[in-house]
């Protein structure tokens, strides 16, 4: 779950990161406001989850109220890669001397958390990754251990020559892996963490992730989901417990497991057609969950033909029929529906298929041509 | 022979009380895996009701479970919360090869538990993932049985269903397996390709191997060289997740594209450049494997 | 550092272990006052560094106000090992089912904390680890993990079948090594942990033992010691940095380095005399350091002769010298003062001593002999 | 030869520009040393003067100053509050010896540091303790160099002016030393008893051991098991404390006696128990080794 720079740099406060102050506003007269507040020149900072918020005009100075208000008018409301800027961050613009980059992430190789700080800051790291490695200093924090406080240093010290700064951005290192650990995060990028021309270092911007399957732990960070920064779809796919992905086509698919999930799609386009979604009911699917998933489905307008991939595992192949005869019920599916049913309970699911008027496939590709025919054909 | 599991594994279910637990104890079971404990703590003492009257007897904890019943390997399906807990206790109590089958497992719990398990010599399969079966030897995890049939290719795959999917069409095509191992769809798994193609290279009953691989991460990338590099029998690869968008999770939480890595067109060049033939759909790995079997 | 039961108990409580309330009581009124507050039966506790308060009657049921009057008489005021009982402990009496013992300390052998458990509660570990060690289950927690869940269930399991006592006790355990690790503690032993009839698992006594390195991260915890549980000179000794230990004897010593310190004293007793303390000046000793050192040593009326035995290393002989002349000068010093003085400016300290009438052994045998020589005449 | 240090022996030490740090770096220079590095943090680039215009660098952490130096080995004098991370940073840098000196180290830092030490294959000395001197070759820590003479008697000792006042008979007496071991007075101590004498055993110099143990923990038991297992040259003993009251801390924060364990009187009569002789006074122990050697 990625949350927004203003509740990241919340966390960040709250593990004792120095990070100039901020406030949070919705309409420009917000906005004016609390520029005032602080006096001076101010950032407004549209908050979206997105990178390149600077490039996109989401990222503007403002050394008096006229253009606070200006600034806060054009961006609230803009569009950034898609998502529409609901609210502005106004912060003090701060003395910028140097900029740094610092950020922590799971890493899959090592299997830990892994720094990566570059003294090239305000940078993009997977960028200098492969264009200057050497830019960058990497360590591994070996969870037996967590981080030690002469690792900290060796990171420190890489980007600062001054003993004053490296010892602040130690300091700063050792409470980014505390925020990292006790907040379950996947992911924490300051950028740029500053030196001020009075020798502070400071982060002021920043960028986390939170591990999903940590929330259960951390009820007040589940508050920080930004609803608005999503398809409507998507939040009911999460409360009902299905992983759903909105893409452009018109095919709907419906599978159980994510990797056949992402393969029908494949699928879908090898036959020339282009999946509308990706949507994996999960392993212990029972009937509601499939009478949600075509809620979901039949919820995005152009889906043109709903397509069932279903190979029973743990899944059961009447639990699915079950939910799809349901759902045809209750409600008012205009797309025809193609469906391949397989594996556990095959012949009871087909069988409640039969008797509600489907019939089923056997094979993956079959249901796929079929579906595309469909909507080649509409 | 067969990597893994095999008819000496003597198994014990954590969390057999369960709804997934005692499901697919039953299902492990039926198919002639030796379960000989099952853990759920608090209802040591107790016995789980096997087939045809078989009882499995419950302990509180691993240790007494491995010291009662000579364990060697474990099953995880207890809850997330308590998942990487278990992959510790199992670890700690001596068993050689840990399957967690639990999906939702905080990350970084389970980089402890990877650590703590490295450090006690123990092998973990997964976390989420459809565990192993050596079809005629035995099973566990949730593998469906009847899709299987024993012959010579190895398959591996960080998916569960879509295994299947590839399975199918092989024991269809009468094209046995030694073992179909899943490896787990999440960032940080136990046994990744290169560990689970080291065990096959030192299995002499593999012929030739299946690697299904999706976006997310460079373990392919890294299986392909490492295929380039050591083995001496023929792969065929599948990728899932060509039409995936960048920076969305697909339903695993390791299968997403990071900026412009972990792509499947990268992982899908990455296998052409090492030498494995790679299927264009899932209907395909089986005529692939057949070329390279009969080559 | 050893802190009283009640204070162990408040670490406890505040890592959430279930510990009965209590209030410490100096006088028989007050005890009287907590008493009713509670209503019903009450132990009255003395509170006192020391083993074994339940034998010397320093623990007492009262049942009613004028039984807890009575006890808290007795008890306040009472010599134990040697302490003075200055405050008591009353706590509500349990409703005790079974006992058992939990401990956690630092082994040496194993380098880690190490828990000892044991369902035979109320005991002396240490007798029940030599007659009936399998009555003893141990644990050594490896310090890259810290306590894992499944060791605390597997020394809970140990000590209850019953499922809900065991789940209680592991999670106590792990609240303990929180409260270990927390605190800087070398030992805490809860003895005994009790489960009550009605299915309750506490803990109703508590032993701790705070590592004096980690009291610099602990100011909240120097002001648990019990300036009135230890000699004057001791606490005088501690405030000069030096190492003091008060014995029975009249031969008082002065030595750098805890070794030949403790080798000093045995070989007073192999010429015949008896020490009067164990004292080591330490390494970096400066002159000062001497004063307060022959200020403490000549506060034990019983001292007849004082003894230097000094082997510089990183002490130096001037130093010592110096130091010697400066406290004659200072303080009326009555015993004879015999010196040994060798090693760095061994020189140098020797002519000082010269010049303010002093003659130095140039071996250790020779001055001790000769201060034993001194009492014996004396 | 010697153990653990010699004339290979390349230190860094750490806390170089500190009080006890500078005046201890001028006397191991002084005694031969090869001080080729110091660290101290913020202070990097810096010199120290050396003896006679030999200037040593200062770096600000060990892994420079081991890439820059070639060091082997470290000397800690950081105050209490960072010397086990000191440690731990020497470890992590590669340094085989780590000697600590600094008194008062939280023991629970410790237990981390120690097992961080082992991980990355560390022998760390101490803390806590006066540090080795092999007579002749080098010196790390505090030990007087004046005191020494090369020969052929090892000497493993708990305390520090007590193996001074230890090694000066032999010295006077004419009985050189190949090395002088201060193991330290804490409870955690990276170089037990045992693992000096394993040292020593390996060492064809020493025909002797002088071995000063005092009261707390099983140590010196431990080691006269060991030795009457393993160790074919003989070994002489001393035990400080026979005169110490129970439960109270004699200086070192592991000279305590718990209850009826560490006692001064086990400790000599395991000695005895394994044929090590045992010296009753200090004084007594060059005449013993006198002894075993023309034995």
């Amino acid at each position: 779950m990625n949350i927004h720079e203003y509740q990241a740099k919340d966390i960040l406060r709250a593990n004792g990161i120095p990070v100039p102050p901020g406030e949070v506003a919705t309409t420009a007269d917000q906005a004016v406001a609390v520029a005032e507040q602080f006096g001076g020149t101010v950032v407004v900072k549209a908050q979206v989850h997105s990178g390149g918020r600077g490039k996109a005009g989401g990222v503007k100075l403002a050394a008096t109220t006229a253009e606070v208000r200006e600034h806060a008018e054009n961006i609230l409301g803009m569009t950034i890669s898609g998502l529409t800027v609901e609210k502005i961050l106004v912060t003090p613009a701060e003395d910028i001397d140097t900029e740094a980059y610092v950020g922590v992430l799971i890493d899959r190789k090592s299997q830990a958390a892994t720094f990566m700080v570059s003294a090239e800051g305000g940078i993009d790291i997977e960028e200098v990754a492969h264009t200057n490695p050497d830019a960058i200093r990497k360590l591994t924090v070996d969870p037996r251990y967590g981080l030690m406080n002469h690792q900290a240093y060796w990171l420190a010290n890489s980007l600062y020559e001054n003993a004053g700064l490296a010892k602040q951005t130690a300091k700063i290192i050792r409470q980014l892996y505390a925020a990292f650990t006790s907040s379950g995060a996947s992911m924490i990028e300051i950028n740029p963490l500053i030196t001020t021309k009075s020798g502070e270092v400071k982060a002021i911007d920043a960028k986390m992730s939170i591990d999903d399957s940590e929330l259960f732990r951390h009820p007040e960070l589940v508050e920080y989901r930004d609803l608005s920064a999503e398809p409507a779809a998507e939040t009911k796919a999460r409360e009902a417990d299905l992983s759903y992905v909105k893409l452009d086509g018109n095919v709907g698919c419906c599978v159980n497991g994510a990797g056949l999930a992402m393969a029908t799609m494949d699928l879908v386009k090898y036959y020339g057609g282009e999946p509308a979604n990706f949507l994996d009911i999960g392993g212990s699917s029972n009937p509601e969950k499939v009478v949600s998933a075509l809620e979901i489905i039949t919820s995005d307008p152009n889906v043109k033909v709903i397509l069932f991939n279903i190979f029973g595992g743990i899944t059961r192949g009447d639990d699915v029929a079950r939910g799809i005869v349901e759902a045809t019920k209750r409600i008012d599916i205009k797309p025809p529906i193609v469906i391949r049913l397989t594996g556990t309970n095959e012949k009871e699911g087909l069988e409640i298929l039969a008797e509600a008027g489907f019939t089923a496939f056997s094979s993956m590709d079959e249901v796929v041509e079929q579906a595309v025919k469909i909507v080649n054909a509409g | 022979m067969a990597i893994f599991v095999d008819e000496a594994t003597r198994l014990v279910v954590q969390g057999i009380t369960g709804r997934d637990g005692s499901f697919h104890t039953l299902q492990m079971m039926e198919y002639g895996t030796a379960v000989v404990a099952g853990v759920t703590p608090g209802k040591g003492g107790q016995t789980f009701e096997g087939l045809e009257g078989v009882g499995v007897p419950i302990f509180n904890s691993m240790d007494e479970a491995v010291a009662e019943t000579g364990a060697n390997a474990s099953a995880v399906y207890v809850p997330p919360a308590f998942a990487a807990g278990a992959v510790e206790e199992a670890a700690d109590a001596g068993v050689s090869l840990v399957v967690a089958i639990t999906e939702g497992v905080p990350v970084q719990d389970m980089a402890r538990a990877h650590a703590f398990a490295r450090d006690r010599g123990a092998r973990v399969l997964g976390p989420n993932c459809p565990g192993v079966i050596s079809p005629g030897k035995a099973k566990v995890g949730i593998i469906p049985g009847n899709i299987v049939t024993p012959g010579p290719v190895g398959v591996i795959s960080r998916s569960g269903t879509l295994t299947y999917e590839a399975v199918i069409h092989l024991t269809n095509a009468g094209i046995g397996q030694t073992t179909c191992v899943g490896i787990g769809g999440d960032p940080l798994i136990g046994t990744n390709f290169v560990d689970a193609l080291e065990a096959f290279a030192d299995d002499a009953d593999t012929e030739a191997i299946v690697m299904i691989g999706e976006i997310g991460g460079t373990d392919e990338q890294e299986a392909a060289q490492w295929v380039s590099d050591h083995l001496e029998i023929p792969v065929v690869g599948f990728i899932a997740g060509q039409t995936a968008p960048p920076g969305r999770r697909m339903g695993h939480a390791g299968a997403i594209i990071s900026g412009a890595s972990g792509t499947a067109e990268e992982k899908m060049k990455a296998f052409e450049d090492n030498g494995i033939s790679v299927a264009k759909r899932p209907a395909d790995i089986a005529g692939l494997i057949q070329g390279v079997l009969s080559a």
